[in-house]
């Protein structure tokens, strides 16, 4: 047999419901018949039904052929994942529609996830595979959506609300960009094993990955290694990516930080970053009851003041800042102003101020 | 193979309580016949009593004659849980739009389970399928397996990556075009850059048809391709009356969100001035029964973003501000050549495309490329006085 | 005769109006009789009224005994200069207004400058007085003031339009808040005068002045100097500012260059920034026509397509920069993509766009 | 001397025509009896047929026991132009709001006839009574005879710099507080600091009083002093009756301009979401008769700004969001002790206040001055996830 290479991905066209391959470009508009329940209608007058399921992303063979005989069962075999990781199965019988939702309950996979709704939490590998990690991502998703799954399953903020968690500052996924973003951080700069180092790691291009210039080489016990000074390091832990040698782990320092207002679209206002809203919180595993009461308490914040169509971060830009901090109680510090490259920009240089708390 | 008593994991078995779907119960059903499963269910255990991670740097591994596809992975406890000393990922490339039939999942998992943990990410955050956890010896038999069932690797490393795409035309009424047959039509045309990293760094591009970007191709895509129309907004004045009737409150909740200031609702009629119009989509994805895209559809092309190490974070920039529908794929392909060369011949080691712009400059890069500035690049003009004029424009 | 130091300016309060000392601090309302009359309402009762005239801020003091004269003539004697260097002459009786206007008219001082108006040109020294300028500041606004001045006299813009004039990159007056904006510009580097050098400056000094560390040693004719890299002058002058050896002056490649879009107060939006319009126009005493017919040019296009209360840059935020190069002709080029610090967040990081011109 | 013919000078005649007022016609007066004048137009005409200036460095010139007040110049063609050979500026410090009576006036005019040009600057860019080009040897006497007159030097150098302020409650009913008492005491507080240069580079406070900042403090003070008032905008239903009568388009002009977006008019009545009002004072500009600030007045502290010279030009920033109005003084001197002391051990030479901020960072000026951090000093929380966390918080 030769080896196939390079063959690319299958075809989409072999995987789409016939109705959606007949009215393929020719939507004329959908409606929301349920939350996690979507019903798009074309051109021709066709509709096709999408049933919506809240997935843990981390799924076993077993799950996943379960959702396939679920398809097999009310969609025709049809189904696709989303952009963040929910389910959807295409019906075109909407009689299928109410079985089909409680199926999906009753083997566990909650049905929402659209319009006004808190959607999957988008996340990363944590302590299931990567060797970055500053937390674990599915276990903070877990305990998290445990709490806030009831705006998973009713559409019930103001607009969307998109939550990402990233274990490290490599921030795999549009964590940068979310409504609230939860991130891995490190507080300490690298514990330098300096009898593997020699071995395991170039001095130059570990003294070049710095992007602060922290590292500088030194002798320790007679042997050409490195050391940090400890003020200039910001834990980025870019180091430990090109050496191993240089350890960031630390399970007292090592922890989470909030960032809250970003979004990707483009609807009414321009895509924004998140900013920091709770520079640390303890890695307190299993259930990390630090984390998922800061961003509950978020959350209700929003969902109580916010306007109708007013994502996070436009809210807070109406509102003002100060409001913010007022209203969910947290402590605005030190770390809250930005002092990298376009620092001063952050800095409020108007004199528009709510002055009344 | 599993050991006769599976290991306590308290802590964990806590995460299978609540609500939301259970990872944990995920792992223990792959534990079930899976001894790799079964080690990382402990090694995560550990990590939670330990509160750090246990994985350690990976090596270079990965399939006959592919340098990507492939994330090598080892514990550091390798004698604890010999499992998973070796835990490598496959980045399984998924058909465009994550589009499957229960049959093409059926194979997938098949596969993996003759070959790996039984576990995956559905999907990883670039777009593929993750097959979370495979033993050294293990990973050419998957591949071989993969590309007989006509699926493949994605990218990884310093190489072009999967690209995604929203689901566009195929249900969505607002695709302002074919956003998973460009996204096909690209992945195929640059299997080599994919699968033999040729980069100074990693290149993602996504697509999504229309503003609301819901791939996030803004903020996370070296090359973002995003859907935009040039003519009028298509109104249906009755369907918009519907909306009014049935309570929506369209001057405050469209019209006074409206960033063109270009609505007016007189409590009858809707007017847009649409050469103010900015193409957000709000209008739209409030009255979708009213309101739809123009019909002179195309796409934007934006440049740069990526997540902040080390610089800090970058959203994409336009880069061309319209392109019509059946120019997109090979307006593309050309700027890619050209963008290509031009960050081979200037980026640095592990500089994304984004960070050697804002190095050299957008000026530099746009003569670099050969394109022409215009305004709509800039969010504004410069507010810096500090002018390098070019010899050619002084005497 | 002791010497007297340190006394500071005389106190104001000796020169105040004796009606505006009976009232300061509890004004109720202001109201524009005319443009460059106001009339401002004292809780009181009282009236106090303001004849505002432009000056071309150069004056003799021959000028300033008129000005002396016609305050004892209309205005008991009271007069002040604005912020913007007009002339306001302070009225108790409403019945001087008129022949104070006469007068000043007649004396060749254009009465006006009040609310949505241009006002005086706020500029800088030139080649009056300053060994940094790149050209001058007086000739200018006089030739532009000419073409402009039915705007300062009538207040028939949408808003207020402030103008200013530097001389130099030094920007002295608010040149980079200023809805339009003349900036004198230099468009080479140095050239070096290695004969005087030696003498005349410190070499490690010099060096350290130039931000872009564009000069290094050098040896010219067996002695110590400096020589430039080329590629890296920003032709910010700063090493002319610290050795005057570094001649920036170039008759054929000074020039100015237009900004515009800036505004100071805080009313409806922050204060901004100018923006670059027009990267160079050529140095041409005595009338500038070139600068002259730019500006005048801006501010019809302005005038004719802004709403009411629009500030300048106000309105090319709302319809957007891409509109204001198309509505006035002007070429945008590479000079107008940012290239500084903060560049990338001058790039346009959205789709928001219009895409029709 | 003036030579007895007048040098021609057809290019500045020029600029003797047209309406607006021509200071060509100011230096021709002036040099009706002045040589210096004289020379100063042709040594202008010069430059005008030459495209440069001709002004040379000044060296250090001024008057006995002051380090400042005085800008030195020299012609570099002084054979051509000998009276114009020193033609050195002092700067006086002008009453605060600019306020004289005539006889004031001309006592300047008379002292500087008698000493130098007879051309003055009413006034420089910084405030100051700008009496322009003096030979050295006549600067102490001008000086002697100023200090006789009352008046005083104002600032030059790396020293404080002559303050100055809005007209304030001396003729503008929105004034927050005493702009002009204010700026007077801070005057005569700091004369020492104003006459021997002290500090690394210069420093600049202005003092507008409202956020309409008629005195541009905000762009180009390091210390801008903005009145602003703390409660509720006080309303007068009957006057804005009175203006939409008169045709003003509230809805459209005045709330929907509004960037609290917290006003709104029913077309009878309006009424003001005061907690979200952002103090911009558009409204209260449109309808002075109708809306006042309110009655808890003080101002709002801001550091920082400067010209683009070299790192680039800097808006004040938010310091204190507000001071009561008996405070303004006491905290504001308070501060700059504070201020001056951090800028005296961390600033290096020529390096401004506000440079120095972006340098070390807020949060460690914050530290440095003794200020607590507050949510108003941000336009936005940081969006960059590199945080130096400080030992004492961590483990
Ligand atoms: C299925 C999916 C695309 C895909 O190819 O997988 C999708 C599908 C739709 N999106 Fe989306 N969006 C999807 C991810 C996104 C993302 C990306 C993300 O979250 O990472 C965004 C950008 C989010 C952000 O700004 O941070 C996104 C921003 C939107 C918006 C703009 C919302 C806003 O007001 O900012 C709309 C319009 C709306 O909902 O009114 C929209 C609207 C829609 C519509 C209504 C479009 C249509 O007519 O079919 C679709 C159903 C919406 C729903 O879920 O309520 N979609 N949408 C993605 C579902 C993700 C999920 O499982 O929740
Ligand atoms: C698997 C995945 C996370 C997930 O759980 O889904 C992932 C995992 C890793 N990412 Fe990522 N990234 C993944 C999507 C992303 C994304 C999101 C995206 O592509 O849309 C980003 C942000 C966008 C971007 O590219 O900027 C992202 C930004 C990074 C970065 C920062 C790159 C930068 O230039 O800022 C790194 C660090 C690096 O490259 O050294 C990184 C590095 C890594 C490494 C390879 C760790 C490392 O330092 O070498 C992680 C391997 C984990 C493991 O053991 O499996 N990963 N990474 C995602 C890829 C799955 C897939 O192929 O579908
Ligand atoms: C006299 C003066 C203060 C002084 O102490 O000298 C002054 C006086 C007044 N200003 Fe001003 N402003 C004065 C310079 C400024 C400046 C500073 C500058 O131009 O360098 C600004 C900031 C300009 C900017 O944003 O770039 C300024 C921004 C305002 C505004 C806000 C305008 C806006 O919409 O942005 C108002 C409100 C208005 O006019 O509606 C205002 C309003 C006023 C009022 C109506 C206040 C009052 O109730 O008395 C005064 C008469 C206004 C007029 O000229 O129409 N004043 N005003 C200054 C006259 C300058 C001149 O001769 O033209
Ligand atoms: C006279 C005046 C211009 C005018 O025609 O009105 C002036 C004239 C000079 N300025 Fe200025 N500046 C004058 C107000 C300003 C202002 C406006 C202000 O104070 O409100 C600014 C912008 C605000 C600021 O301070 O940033 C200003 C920013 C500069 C700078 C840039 C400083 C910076 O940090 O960016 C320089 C360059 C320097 O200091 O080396 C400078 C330097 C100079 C020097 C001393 C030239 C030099 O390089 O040594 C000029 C002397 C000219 C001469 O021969 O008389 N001048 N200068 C103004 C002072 C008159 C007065 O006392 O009333
Ligand atoms: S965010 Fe960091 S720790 Fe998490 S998967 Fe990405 S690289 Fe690994
Ligand atoms: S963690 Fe980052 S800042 Fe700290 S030493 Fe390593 S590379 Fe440098
Ligand atoms: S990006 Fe636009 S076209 Fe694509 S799915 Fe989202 S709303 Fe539809
Ligand atoms: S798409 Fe956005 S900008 Fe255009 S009319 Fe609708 S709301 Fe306004
Ligand atoms: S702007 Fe430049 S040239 Fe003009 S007065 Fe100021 S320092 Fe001198
Ligand atoms: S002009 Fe500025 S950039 Fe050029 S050499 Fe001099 S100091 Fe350096
Ligand atoms: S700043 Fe405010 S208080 Fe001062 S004159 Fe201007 S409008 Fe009046
Ligand atoms: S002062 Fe400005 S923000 Fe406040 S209500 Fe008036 S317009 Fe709105």
């Amino acid at each position: 047999m030769t080896r196939i290479t390079d063959i690319g991905p299958p075809h989409y066209e072999k995987f789409l419901h016939p109705l959606i391959k007949r009215n393929y470009g020719h939507w004329l508009y959908h409606e929301t018949l349920a939350p996690g329940v979507l019903c798009h209608v074309a051109e021709s007058g066709e509709r096709i039904y999408t049933v919506r399921a809240g997935s843990p992303r981390l799924l076993s063979v077993s799950t996943i052929r379960r959702f396939a005989d679920l398809a097999d069962q009310y969609s025709g075999g049809y189904l696709r994942f989303t952009s963040r990781h929910n389910i959807e199965f295409l019906l075109d019988n909407p009689a299928n529609i109410e079985p089909l939702k409680r199926a999906l309950n009753e083997a566990g996979f909650p049905v929402g996830g659209t319009n006004n709704s808190i959607s999957n939490v988008v996340h990363t590998q944590g302590w299931i595979h990567c060797h970055s990690a500053a937390t674990d991502a599915s276990g903070i998703v877990k305990a998290l959506m445990d709490r806030l799954h009831p705006h998973f399953t009713r559409e019930d903020l103001p607009a969307k609300l998109r939550v990402a968690v990233a274990c490290c500052v490599n921030m795999c996924g549009a964590v940068h960009c979310s409504d609230i973003a939860i991130l891995g951080i490190h507080r300490k700069p690298p514990q330098i094993r300096h009898d593997t180092l020699r071995k395991a790691c170039e001095i130059p291009t570990l003294i070049a990955s710095c992007p602060t210039g922290a590292i500088r080489p030194a002798v320790v016990d007679g042997k050409r290694t490195v050391d940090v000074i400890e003020e200039q390091c910001m834990y980025c832990s870019n180091c430990f990516t090109v050496c191993a040698a240089m350890q960031m782990n630390d399970p007292e320092n090592d922890g989470l930080s909030i960032w809250v207002g970003g979004k990707v679209s483009n609807a009414r206002s321009e895509p924004k970053f998140s900013k920091l809203a709770i520079p640390f919180l303890p890695n307190n595993p299993p259930r990390w009851p630090e984390v998922v009461s800061a961003v509950a308490n978020i959350v209700d914040v929003y969902a109580r003041h916010a306007r109708r169509f007013e994502r996070l971060g436009e809210w807070t830009e109406r509102v003002g800042w100060p409001r913010f901090f007022e209203l969910t109680g947290i402590p605005f510090t030190r770390y809250h102003i930005d002092d990298f490259r376009y620092a001063g920009l952050s800095y409020a240089r108007s004199t528009h101020m709510r002055l009344r708390p | 193979m599993p050991e006769d008593q599976p290991k306590p994991t308290p802590l964990l078995d806590e995460l299978e309580t609540g609500p939301w779907p259970s990872f944990v119960t995920e792992i223990k059903r792959a534990a079930e016949n899976n001894p790799a499963s079964a080690d990382l269910l402990g090694l995560l255990e550990r990590s939670y009593q330990d509160r750090k991670g246990h994985w350690k740097h990976g090596g270079i591994v990965g399939v006959r004659g592919y340098g990507s596809g492939v994330i090598g992975r080892y514990n550091d406890i390798p004698d604890e849980f010999p499992n998973v000393a070796q835990f490598h990922t496959l980045r399984v490339n998924h058909p465009s739009g994550w589009f499957y039939t229960s049959d093409a999942l059926r194979t997938l998992a098949d596969i993996w389970e003759r070959h790996g943990s039984g576990l995956t990410n559905l999907h990883g955050a670039t777009g593929d399928i993750i097959l979370l956890g495979a033993r050294t010896d293990q990973l050419e038999a998957t591949f071989q397996d993969l590309t007989a069932a006509g699926f493949d690797l994605g990218g990884s490393g310093s190489a072009m990556r999967t690209p995604s795409c929203c689901v566009g035309q195929a249900r969505c009424e607002w695709a302002c075009f074919d956003t998973m047959k460009f996204c096909n039509n690209l992945t195929q045309a640059y299997q080599d850059e994919m699968h033999r990293p040729p980069f100074p760094y990693k290149f993602k591009v996504k697509a999504s048809g229309c503003p609301n970007d819901c791939v996030a191709a803004i903020a996370r895509a070296d090359l973002s391709i995003i859907g935009i129309w040039k003519d009028d907004i298509r109104q249906d004045d009755a369907a918009v009356a519907e909306y009014a009737a049935a309570g929506l409150d369209i001057a405050r909740d469209v019209c006074a969100r409206c960033p063109g200031q270009c609505m007016e609702w007189t409590g009858a009629h809707l007017t847009i001035d649409n050469r103010d119009c900015k193409r957000c989509m709000h209008c739209i994805n409030v009255m979708p029964k009213a309101l739809r895209p123009g019909v002179e559809r195309g796409a934007a092309i934006l440049i740069g973003a990526k997540a902040p190490i080390v610089q800090g974070a970058l959203l994409s920039s336009v880069l061309v501000p319209f392109v019509p529908e059946a120019e997109i794929e090979a307006t593309v392909r050309e700027l890619l050549a050209r963008i290509w060369e031009f960050w081979d011949e200037y980026g640095k080691n592990r500089e994304r495309i984004g960070e050697l712009i804002q190095r050299v400059g957008m000026a530099a890069f746009l003569d670099g490329i050969g394109l022409e500035p215009r305004p709509e690049m800039v969010a504004f003009p410069r507010d810096n006085p500090f002018v390098f004029f070019q010899k050619e424009d002084t005497k």
